[in-house]
């Protein structure tokens, strides 16, 4: 369904993604690792539009996305989470949630006016459900700010989900939390699967990545040098000396 | 009596003059924009009553929606640039109106007399109140309609979502952006209301102070403007208010009998009310505290 | 919202507390209230207006008071001088709380003419008028030179010299003292209602009525009727105009050399007259004769820009030239203050407000004030001439424009001297 | 052809006249630019600093009549203590990104300053001191005004020296550090307070000879001044390029010569729209201004 064609991307002298192609299946949970300063992130911003790529061309569901400003490339149903966490501190847990109803079913389904200022049943009963995902129902009215990291990371990913998307893009979201945490985050990751949303992974923690994706792409000075299930990258040796030398004593 | 109604009258006009900055400043935007709609507005409603005899309520409700159409043409353009170069396109912007008007020169003859916007001269005899008996309380009234139903409908934006938009907008750009927010579009919109109820204002206000020139929109009115939300706090629609009553009531009117020293006294509080209360004097500090003394 | 209510009453209460406590001055008094520009750029007006009116009111009292209409005599009372701060809002805030919370029988203030355009705007219109309902309070203020303000109310009265005789005579004498004197120019500034319509309206025309010769830009017909080619003046002289808050005058005076005229008007207030003057002076622009505005006949003058305003010759409503006006000087340099034509009409004032109140037999107390307030206004409106400081003020009834005596007064060695008197 | 001739003398020299002049906005628009570099906060009250120290310069002309120069010295000394107390008072105890609660402060604090000079002075003009007040060289058609020729010199050296200051010196090194991080800055042990408040008294010297400098050129101080001054000041800085300090130069003259030519072919009353107009120029074809810094990632 996402189609990355010979993407490149420098920064000045700085070749942050270099002819890079990838293509994600539509119900995926796509890995992509690679040691830092690989380009991964860069990958994400240029897929949400907040780089222009400086060669190549991303296409979404067969129609380029090229010169899509973020927020329509939102409409057609591309979601992100960050790396350092960027919620909105001084609105409430639910407003953090109500901000993000901008899918286009949402707009269908409600008028515009009450869309922005009503609160129809169906979007309280919407906003519940993302509270119960992310279980911080009883922490609704509280500012996003006061919450935990691990609470803001879940809120994040609930707020992402929110605006009903085909493709989610998650930027390390493993990244600071113990083994339980993991392992909840996990099980979400998969139940997200569970109703048809396409996923793109970007993660150090090798136990998350090998345990949950389909496929897994490996990026190294801003191009892939390996691509497969978990077994064989594991087994790749290129892998192993650009990065699970890394992981290891991770 | 009729001190204190006037007093009243003047607050509720700077109310709105601060709530129209208010909404866009919630975007994290500083325009000092607002002097320039309140400019439009005031005289576009005095030149209605007064050269083309309208009623009062059509001639302010047409200044406002002047003044918003000219906010939305502005919109576009200013708020490619953000910070400090907004602030200095804005003040640009209302500098720009403010000579327009300085240069304006209608006059009409109305039974032996000229009347209309004379240039640098000013605009005077706009007596609509006066001329048809309203006393001084019936203006109020009147006034004051306009003022609640402004505050009621920023109240409610700003408790539904599309005020936690507005702030989110504020407080995160890139992240609004991307859970689909279409940023210009909320700026754009924000700063249209803002030049709605700036207009409204000015409407009002020509007719309050019965004349204008160009001297009463300095760059001052635009720091006023967004004075009142910054003053009072960017929580709820009653900081503006708060604070208009802080500099209108108790800075220039209250502090009368200071004399000489009333303004040096006006420039040290609000040095000083900034330096303890950055967030605003309603802010939610000082909301917790009334909230406890309520219920005490 | 309890905390508004509170903050609310927190800030009435200071208002109640700034609002003169007239009430508690057992014998009966005559009281009135000025205020002026005591804070801002203007602030000297205030001052010295404040200085003027307080003196002369207690001249007054020293000499006995003021004959009520009970034939008892009572003191003249100035019960607060409040800051207008020379802004619209303020200034009619004061009025309103004049007119409604104090007994003053009448207010007095202010200087600034647009100030006066708005506070008479709020005022009744006609007396007799009763479907008008704006603020029936007397007002006399000092100077509010800007012509035409007159007409706006008639519960308003000024005590201002009528530029237009004024610059008349003045140019008529010029003539006849500087015949050599035949060609002139000038400049004013464009953001200050007064100055800008005074020079374009009255100070050129007049000039071109006793045949001098404009040769600033070519302009169809001015003068000498009032205002003729006043448009075209405006139009043409653009660039040799300035504002009150430039810096730099370099290329108005340029303008102004070149036209190399005998005589040069420079229509502003001290702030930019100055700035321009002293251009003048390093570009070595040296007229015969240099003529200011009004307004700059004062103290401020001398502060700015003594020796290049040297030689300015400015038409006047205040000058020490007769004993009452040096006493009066005297007595209010004393007060801190300087007479000058704005703050001379406050002092003339407090005279005015003593006549009145023995024609109109006022009673003064507070279940007669809003008849004494009608009273007063009809006596002081009956007034057609009052002896003034420098000489006889008059008003014309119909149009309500004051008439006042003026003199001709000229900067020599850094002091104001009066260089003509054409009353004498 | 001589009224040709003419007009181009006049307008040379017009264009002249207004650079020369230009070089006092350009200082006060370094001023802003230096401010807004350092912690991309306005300083509304900085134009009033600035003319207040020419006021305390002009005071001690009066009461010990000192020479020019020392008039210039205490006016650029005491507004360099005007900067570091608006900084403490203004910008200090305010949260580093409450940029609204600083502006809202200094805004206060030019109406302090403004009220306190009125309290002094009755808002009466004052005569202040010209440099050599005859220096007018007559060279052909051309008339230069030789206080002008000085004022545009002072103007260049102070901008030599800062830029040497904030170049060459350790302490123009921390300035800039905590202009670009001041997280990393204070990680590097720069006491970000220290460092602000320096900045703050750097522009305030400079601040201190513009007014100084206007004040001279004019020939007289009132507070009427402080306001255009300030709005000419900040559309200089944009002009310029935030942050940019030749930008705010060549700006600050640009405009004054621009604006002095309009004055002479357009008149007074559409002189200022037209450096407006001048302005949104800018904001539309080169938002980031004469020597725009190039656009950071996000």
């Amino acid at each position: 369904m996402l189609k990355i064609k010979s993407i490149s991307k420098h920064f000045g002298g700085v070749k942050a993604l270099n002819g890079l192609d990838l293509e994600v299946g539509e119900g995926d949970i796509f890995g992509i690792i690679g040691p830092n300063g690989s380009g991964k992130s860069t990958l994400i911003n240029v897929i949400c539009g907040i780089y222009r790529p400086t060669k190549g061309d991303v296409t979404f569901h067969g129609q380029t996305l090229s010169g899509k400003p973020t927020h329509q490339r939102l409409k057609t149903g591309i979601a992100r989470t960050f790396q350092n966490i960027r919620l909105f501190p001084n609105l409430t847990v639910w407003q953090n949630l109500w901000v993000a109803r901008n899918s286009v079913e949402d707009i269908k389904t409600e008028s515009s006016f009450y869309r922005w200022f009503g609160k129809s049943i169906i979007v309280k009963k919407e906003i519940e459900e993302m509270l119960e995902f992310s279980n911080l129902e009883n922490r609704a009215d509280e500012l996003a700010s006061s919450l935990a990291f691990g609470e803001q990371r879940r809120l994040e990913l609930a707020r992402a989900v929110a605006t009903k998307p085909r493709l989610l893009l998650l930027d390390e979201p493993a990244a600071g939390m113990n083994k339980d945490e993991i392992r909840d985050l996990d099980s979400r990751i998969r139940s997200l699967q569970l109703q048809g949303i396409t996923i793109i992974l970007i993660e150090h923690v090798m136990e998350l990545v090998m345990g949950v994706t389909d496929r897994i792409a490996v990026l190294n000075f801003g191009s892939k040098i390996a691509e497969g299930n978990p077994q064989e990258i594991q087994k790749n040796e290129a892998v192993q000396e650009a990065y699970l030398g890394y992981s290891e004593d991770d | 009596m009729d001190f204190y109604l006037n007093l009243i009258n003047t607050i509720g006009i700077h109310t709105m003059l601060g709530l129209s900055a208010y909404l866009l400043l919630q975007t994290g935007q500083l325009s000092l924009a607002q002097a320039g709609f309140f400019a439009v507005g005031s005289y576009t409603a005095a030149i209605l009553t007064v050269i083309f005899q309208w009623n009062i309520i059509p001639a302010v409700l047409a200044a406002m929606f002047l003044a918003g159409f000219l906010a939305f043409l502005v919109g576009f353009p200013a708020l490619r640039v953000k910070g400090l170069t907004l602030v200095v396109a804005t003040i640009a912007f209302s500098e720009f109106v403010r000579m327009f008007f300085y240069n304006l020169k209608w006059r009409v003859t109305r039974n032996g007399e000229e009347i209309g916007p004379d240039g640098t001269m000013g605009f005077a005899e706009i007596r609509y109140f006066s001329d048809n008996g309203w006393s001084n309380l019936e203006v109020t009234f009147f006034l004051w309609t306009f003022v609640i139903i402004v505050m009621g409908i920023v109240w409610w934006s700003d408790n539904s979502r599309s005020g936690a938009v507005l702030r989110a907008v504020g407080e995160d750009e890139l992240a609004a952006s991307s859970v689909g927010i279409n940023l210009t579009v909320i700026k754009v919109s924000a700063m249209t209301a803002g030049g709605f109820i700036a207009g409204l204002s000015g409407g009002l206000y020509a007719h309050q102070v019965t004349s204008l020139d160009h001297h009463s929109f300095t760059v001052l009115l635009g720091t006023f403007a967004i004075a009142y939300p910054i003053l009072g706090g960017l929580s709820n629609v009653f900081g503006t208010l708060v604070a208009v009553i802080f500099i209108q009531g108790l800075l220039v009117e209250g502090l009368r009998f200071l004399g000489d020293w009333r303004m040096i006294l006006f420039g040290l509080l609000i040095v000083l009310a900034m330096n303890f209360k950055p967030l605003g004097l309603f802010d939610k500090h000082t909301i917790g505290i009334i909230k406890r003394v309520i219920r005490v | 919202m309890k905390h508004l209510s509170k903050l609310m009453g927190a800030s009435l209460l200071l208002i109640a507390l700034s609002i003169p406590q007239s009430a508690i001055y057992a014998a009966p008094s005559l009281k009135v209230l000025g205020w002026g520009a005591k804070s801002g750029p203007l602030k000297s007006f205030g001052v010295n207006s404040e200085a003027a009116l307080r003196s002369a009111v207690a001249e007054i009292n020293s000499a006995g008071g003021v004959r009520m209409g009970d034939g008892s005599m009572a003191p003249m009372e100035v019960i607060g001088y409040e800051d207008s701060a020379c802004k619209k809002d303020e200034a009619i805030a004061i009025l309103r709380k004049t007119a409604s919370t104090t007994d003053a029988i009448v207010g007095m203030g202010t200087t600034c003419s647009g100030v006066c355009q708005a506070m008479f705007g709020v005022l009744q219109k006609k007396v007799e008028d009763t479907s008008d309902s704006g603020v029936q309070m007397p007002i006399l203020a000092d100077t509010c030179i800007r012509p035409g303000l007159a007409k706006i109310s008639e519960w308003s009265f000024r005590n201002v010299p009528n530029e237009i005789t004024m610059y008349d005579e003045l140019f008529k004498w010029l003539r006849t003292a500087y015949p050599n004197v035949k060609t002139f120019t000038g400049g004013s500034e464009t953001d200050q209602g007064h100055s800008f319509i005074t020079y374009t309206a009255i100070i050129v025309q007049m000039a071109v009525k006793h045949g001098f010769e404009w040769v600033g830009p070519a302009v169809p017909a001015l003068g000498p009727k009032v205002k003729q080619g006043m448009k075209e003046l405006q139009a043409a002289a653009k660039s040799q105009h300035w504002l009150m808050g430039d810096t730099n005058y370099t290329v108005q005076a340029r303008k102004i050399k070149k036209q190399n005229a005998d005589m040069i008007l420079v229509a502003s207030h001290p702030f930019s007259a100055c700035g321009f003057m002293k251009e003048m002076k390093r570009q070595r622009i040296k007229p015969k004769l240099l003529v200011g505005l009004t307004s700059s006949a004062s103290q401020e003058t001398l502060n700015g820009c003594m020796s290049a305003a040297e030689g300015i010759i400015i038409p006047t409503g205040f000058a020490p030239i007769t004993p009452e006006a040096k006493k009066a000087n005297n007595i209010v340099s004393k007060a801190g203050g300087f007479l000058d034509l704005h703050s001379s009409a406050a002092w003339e004032n407090a005279y005015l407000v003593k006549r009145a109140v023995e024609r109109a037999a006022i009673m003064g107390r507070p279940d007669t004030l809003q008849q004494d307030r009608r009273n007063f206004r009809n006596a002081l409106a009956s007034i057609s001439s009052q002896k003034g400081l420098i000489g006889p003020l008059t008003r014309d009834g119909s149009t309500g424009e004051a008439e006042k005596p003026y003199v001709y007064v000229q900067v020599v060695n850094g002091k104001w001297k009066v260089i003509h008197d054409p009353n004498s | 052809m001589e009224d040709f001739l003419y007009e181009v003398v006049e307008i040379t020299q017009t264009i002249w006249d207004g650079v020369l002049f230009g070089s006092t906005y350009a200082l006060i628009g370094i001023g802003f630019t230096l401010i807004f570099g350092a912690m991309g906060k306005l300083n509304m009250a900085y134009a009033g600093a600035a003319i207040a120290g020419a006021y305390v310069g002009l005071a001690v002309s009066m009461f010990f009549d000192a020479p020019i120069i020392l008039v210039f010295a205490v006016s650029a000394l005491v507004s360099t203590l005007m900067g570091y107390i608006v900084y403490q008072t203004c910008f200090r105890f305010i949260p580093t990104h409450n940029h609204l609660a600083a502006l809202m402060a200094s805004v206060g604090g030019l109406f302090l300053i403004d009220e306190v000079i009125v309290l002094a002075t009755r808002g009466s003009p004052m005569n202040f001191p010209a440099l050599f007040e005859d220096a007018y060289f007559e060279i052909g058609p051309f008339g230069i005004r030789g206080d002008l020729i000085f004022v545009f010199f002072i103007g260049l050296v102070s901008t030599v020296v800062l830029l040497y200051v904030l170049f060459k010196t350790r302490l123009g090194m921390a300035t800039r550090a905590v202009a670009q991080q001041d997280v990393a800055a204070q990680l590097c042990g720069i006491n970000i307070h220290r460092t602000n408040s320096i900045t703050f008294s750097i522009a305030g010297l400079l601040g201190g000879i513009a007014g100084a400098m206007t004040a001279a050129a004019v020939g007289v101080l009132s507070p009427v001044i402080i306001l255009p001054l300030t709005i000419k000041g900040l559309i200089v800085t944009v002009i310029g390029g935030l942050g940019s300090i030749p930008g705010a130069i060549i700006a600050g003259l640009f405009v004054g010569g621009f604006e002095n030519l309009f004055l002479y072919v357009r008149g007074i009353d559409e002189r200022d729209m037209y450096v407006v107009a001048l302005l949104f120029i800018f904001l539309v074809f080169r938002p980031n201004g004469l020597f725009s810094k190039t656009i950071n990632r996000d």
